[in-house]
């Protein structure tokens, strides 16, 4: 196990470094630069030109990705163009909030999708098998941002129960019930799209469980078919779901950035966006980086996850 | 000649009692963009000018007629033009009781002028000063500061300029550091100071408690406030989407939204004049819209006049903006003093305009590229209503969006043939007129005309108000004639106050923030 | 590499027929990977040593147990899978290491029939496409003659003309397999794999495909290597068998060498416990072997069997027995007490 | 082959039963078409799927204005002249639906025909011929499905500036890694498949191997994809219009139209303006997933 | 009558996309305690929905439609879930073809095999594991504490079909149902497996229902036999009668058919011609008369029924019956019954 992880990790190396240099490349291909972003018409050309000289942006991409990687290897992120504030503590501060709302998301969405899966698959082709499949399609076909503003517009303007967007109240640190007020609407936006496709999942899983022998086994034994359900088949059919989840993870980065935005919510999403606009390349490069670690990472634990569940699979 | 303003601050005058007693209540300031930065000589964008002018006065500051008021400065004075002295307000002091005198200011230019700090402001008129608006080397303070005395000091500049100028480009601009904080930060490190992340020390009406990171500022009230303390107990700056500032107006939880970085989408205007619990005006001013043209590729004047002609201006104003907006010629807002009312804005026409290429020769089966910075609906919406009006005219054009950075690299290095762009001005209206020579690095237009050149170096330099007023005259007929750039529109920008606020808001909410009340 | 540690022997060729294949200390390692870079840390040896000869017109039967590497001689002679050491010669030739190029015209020479009707033929396409395409790819047909061609293998494997334009998963498993045979005869091949050809098959469709098979033989003149699991089958199509073990060949011999006096305890094994359609039968010694088949990945020193054997003797478990002819034609056991 | 041996051979004690079904030999296409018409969602959710294509073909025959062109007042809601009302800058709102229809299906479809035909492509070859080849195309996999998404759909736009082309391009770009690896993880398993060994062992060339024995097999899940691919296309250009980097003006395209309700007045007030394109995505990708849904249930080998 | 099982015309249909299809079609038979009856067929003849009917596990589209199954004198036709599945695993148990699929992946040895028993012998934890420890050793299998806790794709074929069978056997029933225990199996293990059912067979007194196509394993362990021909019994006998003298065309060419260890025949195998009817189409008369070298016209257009030609022995055939001791007609079937030679 343990060598299979360092394997792993040892592939990470060149999948990242490569990942940066394209990033890096396709990153300062964009037009414009931060010195150019801060409009000033008694800049003089020269001294906006000692200024990128300053920022090193005039030196040849390579030498300044070689000198990105060289205080990455420091573990020095650099610091932010446009704030000037150390890139880890911006990053660092925005993680915390996406990972709550991601996992928020996660578990909600499974705890729609899993039950209602599973309830569809018992019920293949009956009423309650098409609505929960219609459901799950209508899921997946609401975009966020429209959900979000629908959400906002019924809940908190119209209903006022619930919080526009934010993370907590003003002012203080709003305490445990304030911050969960605030994670409802996002985390019921983007658990939406996640349970809509996972319950498909669940379904298709579940159905192909069932029709396996053991749980021909398990009833020839005088099993009761509630446990053949929820024993025998659920165990079996939530293994490849660890998988599905885990493929999950780009996409909540991605789909965060629309719902962060909407809600305000100060994670990864925002800064991701507010940098890109800002072309705050140290910012850009280093939310990158974290998110195909992130990635990476995933793809990782649920490989060692499947392999913890399912004595079948024995990673090597 | 000579000119200058004193004061004696009306409110403090008033209620001298205030000073030191604690104010009640807390408001919340709704905004669209958040600030990136509080480094007061350093403020990137419209957001964070305004967060940090909440918690750092200026010498002067500008009211909603345009006009500089004393703010810091008791006075400032000149004789010839060419040195400014100015006296600090007695009662001046940090938050952390710390006196303010003229070693912050020094220190403050010093660092501006130190090439090795990061800033965006360019004193280069100041004796002492390059061009680039740094010292040269081996140098380290400026020549252009006199320090009289702790509370007075003086600053030459390299030629005479008209006060105005002079306070537009100083006195109204620079935010201070504070000394006696950060002396002893080697000037390189200083945009990394952690001052810069948490600057508690401050001169203004409210401190700096928190900036929960894409959520809001959180500021306290001032108590040793040199113009009494504020009323106010708390001030939030809280950001939001549009559709979230129009909600959290309506829900109370914000009570006003800021002027130019707290927009109501136009859609909203009549939902938000119709809540209840707050009271929405149209601020009396506004930044007009630019078309620029990138003059090395439409390079006919009368080419540039056509399409000027043909867009359907009043329908912009009337339907788009609801009314609330007017039609200018080019940079300057209706309202501003140096704007020349003789200049009649072209009026819509169509046919004339067809008629005009036409007669130019101009090839209607080239496509005219339009780049339309993203972020603003209105104007997105404007943009195209522009292009069906060219293309009603049998224009081919193509609309191509782009976001800010990316837009303004391809204006700023000409990269482009018609472009959307919102140039703010300020009180001195060189300031927005210094887009249009090649010493800028910012020339979108790519112009380099000698007349509008010295036209324009003329203004900077007048020393008389009159005489400027007229220079300015002359260089809006040329832009009217030669239409290097037009003004789509202006739009009035909708404010809100929820009833509970007692306070102005508008263009100079910002100076006036320590007046505010909030009853429950 | 691996290394020749073992002489090639070859099982004893009778002078009347000629050799058409030849297999020389065959061996294929399947490599198992492992570790922090994923070397190869060891072999799955399905095949390890095996020499064989196939003579012209026979049909060598070869059986062993789940596992024991029976494909994997099928699937090397011809080329899909790579032999780790060893040759393969055919007439003589050593095609082992032939580039693919040069083993494509070999092809119409050599042909298989695989054990799952169902998987064998592609889904997607009509049987007729499925036996023209290898005539037209080997110019054996032009667009206008394949036609015919394709009626004529038809008839041969007793499939209605009229079925020609049908897919596959429209016949029953036994058509499925005469299709798979008509494919394989459609080049004119002289020496076929059969792997496995009836396994899956029911008992009265398994004799119609026998039956052909070995019609088809004598018409054609076929040579095959006919793979196995059951000894009747083999039993009924072969003239000469090979018994293997764990990716080695323990016995060979003629049908009734093999039947009437089997020398290797395996071999008497494997008769013993194949179940006897006659009640009356019912009754008789068994000897019954225990314990599974051991891993080819980690195969027992010594004789391979010895871990099962019920005449295991000492020297078995340290020394490996060669397969050593003893007596007449041929017949050979490889074990050091062989009766 | 010798003929005349083979004519001499007749199948003598070789008889054949008659087929049960003989007569009715269903083609593949049939059989599976069979199939898909139990299933009544799927059905509907193609014909819908034809309409929107007639709606898109027809499109400038169908919209009663230019859909770029100021034809009535600003945000009217509905009328007998503009049946679905007018947006926010006075243009028909149901001939911008209907000539948005065109837009969001070439976005789906295009960016799903590159995509697919992309991964396809990789994962057939990276499977096939495996060795260095499977490891430098799955790294490179590896690397396209660790970047996030979103966030480099946002530079790459801004890059090359967002026309429907780039739209296009870049949702391609990043989305053929998934069906790589399917493709490949197919072929993989379909090498070992008996069927492809007969047509090795027959001495057939590789590209025809490939084609004709080995990518009819990987088709199933590919189609399978590719219809969820084009709902997720038509959603992402939803969301890219959303931070103003979709499909350009004055161009109508579901997704742009859909993001005008970003206001809390339009969303409460005035539903003409986002209701249709709306519901256009909605059933769209209801449809698409369920003819999705249909065809993989008809191409389930094991039903 | 004393008889365990009495089944008794049972027709099962399953509901199908293409309509409903009747998969067995009035089976009857009778199983006596202690007795071992083969079923043997080809495939898809209706073995396995037989005991699927008998454990009443046909799914939710399957049902039996007619006909009654006794258990002990007990009808189980009617009976309520919950009473039978109080049956299952206790007084009827079953194990199935692949070892390799049938049992749960996720789950140990040790815990499938104490499911059962728990759930019948109401035994408890360490009580529970004693027994099951028990029924692994009797069921041959070394170190049955590790097994306990092994996952079974840990374990290979012929391993997991005793592990089966230990949780068939662990509750005691009176009846087991083995459908093909050993096909999947290489010889050498399957020979290892009939041996041991043998053995437990005689230690338990429990009847066996073994159903398989190999008339070999027939042969080696059952005490009577039928056929079935397209979910119909068409030969009945006890297993002597039915090697030695076999009277349906069927079973005559299903034995034709074997290739035989102990002859030296060079000439062709005898084989039945063509396949066996889909279900949906049955042809009308003698469902084998499409592929019967003894058809008439008699047999096209009638249904053969059951008929009992000699004590005990059955067969559904007219020629057989018409033309009961006299071989005339069989000698059109150029077979010979080999098990009668010895
Ligand atoms: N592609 C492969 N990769 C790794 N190991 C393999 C591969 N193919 C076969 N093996 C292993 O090689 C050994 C021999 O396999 P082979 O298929 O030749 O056996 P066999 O005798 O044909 O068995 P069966 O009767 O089950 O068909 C087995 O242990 C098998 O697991
Ligand atoms: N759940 C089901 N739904 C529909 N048809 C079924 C179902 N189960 C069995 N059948 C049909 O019933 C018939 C008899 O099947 P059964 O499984 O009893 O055959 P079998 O004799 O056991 O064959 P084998 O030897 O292959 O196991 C087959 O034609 C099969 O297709
Ligand atoms: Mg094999
Ligand atoms: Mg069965």
């Amino acid at each position: 196990m343990l060598t299979y992880i360092a394997r792993r990790l040892l592939i990470f190396i060149p999948v990242l470094l490569g990942i940066t240099i394209i990033n890096f490349i396709i990153v300062n291909m964009a037009p414009g630069n931060p010195v150019d972003m801060y409009i000033d018409p008694n800049m003089s050309p020269e001294i906006a030109e000692a200024k990128k000289e300053a920022l090193g942006l005039n030196d040849p991409l390579i030498v300044q990705y070689g000198k990105w990687l060289g205080t990455l290897l420091t573990g020095d992120l650099g610091y932010s163009m446009s704030s000037y504030a150390p890139v880890a503590q911006l990053v660092g501060e925005r993680i915390m909030p996406t990972v709550t709302l991601g996992l928020a998301s996660l578990i909600l969405a499974l705890l729609i999708a899993v039950p209602l899966g599973i309830l569809s698959a018992l019920k293949q082709n009956t009423k309650i098998d098409y609505l929960v499949t219609g459901l799950s399609f209508i899921g997946t076909s609401i975009p966020n941002f429209f959900l979000g503003l629908a959400l906002i517009y019924i809940f908190a303007v119209n209903l006022g129960v619930l919080p526009t967007g934010g993370m907590q109240q003003l002012g203080g640190d709003g305490g445990l019930q304030d911050r969960i007020m605030h994670l409802i609407l996002p985390t019921i936006v983007l658990a939406t799209g996640i349970a809509g496709r996972k319950v498909r999942y669940v379904r298709a899983s579940m159905l192909e469980v069932l029709k396996q022998d053991y749980l021909r086994t398990a009833r020839s034994k005088g099993v009761h078919e509630f446990w053949v359900t929820n024993k025998h088949a659920l165990r079996n059919a939530l293994l490849p779901i660890i998988t599905v989840v885990g493929m999950e993870i780009p996409l909540l980065l991605g789909g965060a950035i629309i719902t962060e935005q909407i809600f305000q919510w100060p994670g990864i999403g925002q800064l991701t966006l507010q940098s890109m606009m800002s072309r705050d390349y140290p910012t850009i490069m280093a939310l990158n980086l974290i998110a195909a670690i992130a990635v990476l990472g995933s793809n990782l634990l649920t490989d060692i996850l499947y392999s913890a569940a399912d004595p079948r699979i024995k990673v090597s | 000649g000579g000119g200058g303003y004193s004061t004696t601050n009306e409110a403090a005058a008033d209620e001298p009692s205030s000073s030191g007693a604690s104010g009640s209540g807390t408001a919340v300031i709704g905004i669209v963009n958040p600030p990136t930065t509080f480094n007061p000589i350093n403020p990137n964008d419209t957001a964070s000018t305004q967060a940090i002018s909440v918690m750092n006065d200026s010498l002067m500051v500008v009211n909603e007629q345009l006009e500089l008021e004393p703010r810091l400065a008791e006075s400032v004075e000149t004789e010839d033009n060419q040195t400014f002295t100015v006296h600090i307000q007695d009662k001046a002091v940090w938050n952390d009781g710390t006196d303010f005198t003229s070693k912050d200011v020094e220190y403050t230019l010093n660092m501006i002028g130190n090439p090795s700090v990061t800033t965006n402001i360019n004193l280069s008129f100041i004796e002492g000063l390059n061009d680039s608006g740094k010292l040269e080397a081996g140098q380290d303070s400026v020549s252009g500061f006199k320090s009289v005395d702790d509370k007075t000091f003086t600053i030459t500049t390299k030629y005479p300029v008209e006060i105005t100028y002079f306070n537009d480009s100083f006195s109204g601009k620079i935010r201070f550091l504070p000394e006696h904080i950060l002396k002893d930060t080697a000037p390189e490190e200083l945009d990394k100071s952690p001052y810069m992340q948490n600057p508690t020390v401050s001169i203004g009406q409210f401190s700096f408690v928190k900036f929960a990171k894409d959520q809001y500022v959180q500021y306290k009230a001032n108590d040793s406030y040199y113009l009494g303390a504020p009323k106010l107990s708390e001030l939030y700056l809280k950001i939001l989407t549009a559709p979230n500032l129009v909600a959290q107006l309506q829900t109370g939880e914000v009570d006003a939204n800021m002027d130019r970085t707290g927009l109501i989408p136009v859609e909203d205007f009549e939902k938000v004049s119709n809540m209840t619990n707050v009271s929405a005006e149209f601020s009396p001013i506004s930044t007009p819209v630019s078309v620029m043209f990138n003059v090395n590729k439409m390079t006919d004047p009368e080419v540039r006049k056509a399409l000027e002609l043909a867009v359907n201006r009043p329908q912009i104003v009337e339907k788009l903006l609801k009314g609330n907006g007017e039609i200018v010629d080019n940079m300057l807002p209706s309202t501003h003093p140096f704007y020349d009312s003789s200049v009649e804005p072209y009026a819509y026409d169509p046919e004339g305009a067809k008629q005009m290429l036409e007669d130019a020769g101009w090839d209607f089966n080239q496509t005219i590229q339009l780049s339309v910075p993203v972020g603003n609906k209105v104007r997105e919406q404007a943009a195209e209503l522009m292009a069906a009006d060219w293309k009603s005219i049998g224009l081919l054009v193509e609309i191509q969006k782009f976001d800010f950075p990316t837009l303004l690299q391809k204006l700023v290095s000409n990269d482009y043939e018609v472009g959307l762009v919102t140039i703010p001005y300020t009180a001195d209206p060189s300031s927005v007129y210094n887009f249009f020579t090649p010493n800028s690095a910012m020339n979108m237009t790519g112009i380099d005309d000698p007349k509008l050149n010295s036209l324009i170096e003329q203004g900077a330099m007048e020393t008389d108000t009159e005489a400027r007023k007229e220079v300015y005259s002359q260089i809006q007929q040329y832009f009217h004639e030669n239409v290097p750039q037009f003004a789509m529109y202006v739009d009035k920008l909708m404010m809100v106050r929820s009833n509970s606020l007692d306070g102005e808001v508008g263009p100079d909410m910002l100076n006036r923030l320590y007046l505010w009340e909030k009853s429950e | 590499m691996i290394e020749f540690d073992e002489l090639p022997i070859k099982a004893p060729l009778p002078e009347t027929a000629s050799t058409l294949l030849q297999l020389d200390n065959l061996k294929t390692y399947y490599p198992i990977r492992k570790g922090l870079l994923a070397r190869t840390k060891g072999y799955v040896k399905a095949v390890d040593g095996v020499s064989l000869d196939i003579r012209e017109g026979e049909t060598l039967g070869l059986v062993g147990e789940s596992g024991c590497g029976k494909s994997t001689i099928g699937r090397t002679i011809l080329r899909l899978e790579e032999s780790t050491g060893g040759a393969i010669r055919y007439r003589g030739e050593n095609i082992t290491s032939y580039p693919i190029a040069k083993m494509r015209p070999l092809r119409t020479e050599m042909q298989m029939i695989f054990q799952d009707p169902f998987s064998s033929l592609n889904p997607w396409m009509r049987v007729k496409d499925i036996l023209k395409e290898p005539m037209l790819a080997h110019g054996k047909a032009t667009n206008a003659t394949a036609e015919a061609e394709v009626d004529r293998l038809l008839d041969a494997v007793g499939i209605p003309r009229s079925y020609k334009d049908r897919f596959a998963h429209e016949f029953s498993g036994g058509q499925r397999q005469r299709i798979g045979i008509a494919r394989a005869l459609s080049l004119n091949p002289k020496f076929i794999v059969c792997d496995e050809p009836v396994s899956a098959l029911d008992v009265s469709i398994q004799a119609q495909v026998l039956n052909l098979l070995k019609e088809l033989q004598k018409e054609l003149g076929l040579t095959y290597l006919f793979i196995a699991h059951g000894l009747g089958a083999v039993k009924y199509i072969s003239t000469r068998i090979a018994v293997m073990y764990l990716g080695k060949v323990v016995e060979i011999g003629t049908r009734d060498e093999i039947f009437r006096s089997p020398k290797h305890p395996y071999t008497r094994v494997l008769l013993n416990a194949y179940p006897v359609p006659n009640p009356h039968l019912r009754g008789r010694e068994k000897i019954v072997v225990q314990g599974d088949v051991p891993s080819p990945a980690n195969p027992p020193s010594g004789c391979r069997f010895h871990t099962r054997c019920p005449f295991v003797q000492e020297r078995c478990r340290v020394e490996e027995p060669m397969l050593a002819a003893e007596g007449s034609g041929g017949h050979a056991a490889a074990c050091h007490f062989a009766l | 082959m010798s003929t005349t041996k083979l004519q001499a051979l007749a199948p003598g004690g070789i008889q054949t039963a008659p087929e049960a079904d003989a007569g009715q030999s269903e083609s593949r296409f049939r059989q599976l078409s069979g199939r898909f018409v139990r299933n009544k969602m799927a059905v509907a959710g193609l014909i819908f799927c034809i309409l929107l294509f007639a709606v898109g073909i027809f499109a400038p025959l169908l919209q009663p204005y230019p859909p770029d062109q100021v034809t009535g007042d600003f945000s009217a809601p509905p009328s007998s002249a503009h049946l679905l009302g007018t947006d926010q800058i006075g243009r028909d709102v149901l001939s911008r639906l209907i000539s948005a229809t065109q837009i969001s299906l070439l976005v789906g479809f295009a960016t799903v025909a590159i995509y697919v035909a992309f991964g396809t492509l990789v994962g057939l070859l990276s499977a096939y011929y495996g060795g260095w080849i499977d490891t430098v195309f799955m790294r490179i996999t590896d690397m396209f499905m660790a970047f996030p998404f979103m966030m480099v759909i946002l530079v790459v736009v801004s890059v090359v500036g967002p026309s429907l082309l780039t739209i296009i391009g870049v949702l391609a770009l990043f989305s053929w890694p998934g069906i790589a690896r399917l493709v490949r993880g197919s072929v993989l398993s379909l090498k070992q498949a008996d069927h492809v060994r007969a047509a090795v062992s027959l001495g057939l060339k590789t590209p025809r191997i490939i084609r004709q024995h080995i990518f009819p097999g990987a088709l199933a899940p590919i189609i399978v994809n590719a219809t969820f691919g084009v709902a997720s296309a038509i959603l992402t250009e939803s969301g890219l219009s959303f931070l103003g980097m979709g499909v350009q003006p004055p161009t109508a395209s579901w997704g742009n139209m859909l993001s005008e309700a970003q206001s809390i007045s339009v969303l409460s007030g005035q539903p003409w303006l986002w209701l249709p394109s709306g519901l256009a995505i909605l059933l769209t990708v209801l449809a698409i997933n369920f003819v999705g849904d249909g065809l993989r249930d008809a191409l389930d080998p094991k039903q | 009558m004393n008889d365990l099982l009495e089944v008794d015309g049972i027709e099962t249909v399953f509901r199908t996309e293409r309509g409903e299809v009747t998969s067995v079609d009035g089976v009857s038979f009778r199983l006596k305690a202690g007795e071992t009856l083969g079923i043997v067929g080809e495939s898809g003849c209706g073995k396995s929905v037989t005991s699927l009917s008998i454990m009443r596990l046909l799914g939710k589209n399957g049902s039996i439609r007619k006909g009654e199954i006794r258990l002990n004198g007990r009808s189980i036709t009617g009976l309520a879930e919950s009473a039978m599945r109080r049956i299952r695993g206790s007084e009827v148990s079953m194990i199935f073809q692949d070892p390799m699929t049938s049992l749960n992946p996720v789950y140990t040895i040790g815990s499938q095999l104490t499911e059962s028993i728990a759930l019948h012998l109401k035994l408890k934890g360490k009580e529970a594991r004693k027994h099951a420890v028990d029924m692994l050793r009797k069921v041959g299998i070394s170190r049955p504490e590790e097994i306990m806790n092994e996952y079974p794709h840990k374990l290979s074929g012929g391993m997991r079909q005793r592990v089966m069978i230990a949780i068939a056997l662990s509750c005691k029933p009176k009846l087991l149902i083995a459908d093909e225990p050993t096909t999947a199996l290489d010889v050498t293990i399957q020979a290892q497996i009939l041996d041991l059912m043998k053995k437990l067979r005689e230690e338990t007194g429990t009847a066996i229902m073994l159903i398989t196509h190999d008339l070999g394993v027939v042969a080696e362990m059952a005490d009577r036999v039928i056929v079935m021909y397209a979910g119909q019994v068409v030969e009945e006998a006890d297993v002597f009668t039915l090697f030695d003298k076999p009277l349906h065309p069927y079973t005559i060419g299903l034995m034709g058919s074997i290739p035989h260890l102990d002859a030296d025949d060079e000439e062709a195998l005898s084989s039945i011609p063509g396949t066996v009817p889909p279900l949906q189409n049955m042809p009308p008369g003698c469902r084998f008369h499409t592929r019967c070298p003894l058809a008439n016209e008699k047999c096209a257009a009638e249904r053969p029924p059951l008929m009992e030609l000699a004590p005990g022995h059955q067969v559904r055939c007219w020629a057989a019956q018409s033309d009961i001791g006299s071989a005339a007609p069989y000698a059109a079937l150029n077979l010979e019954t080999r098990g009668a030679t010895t």
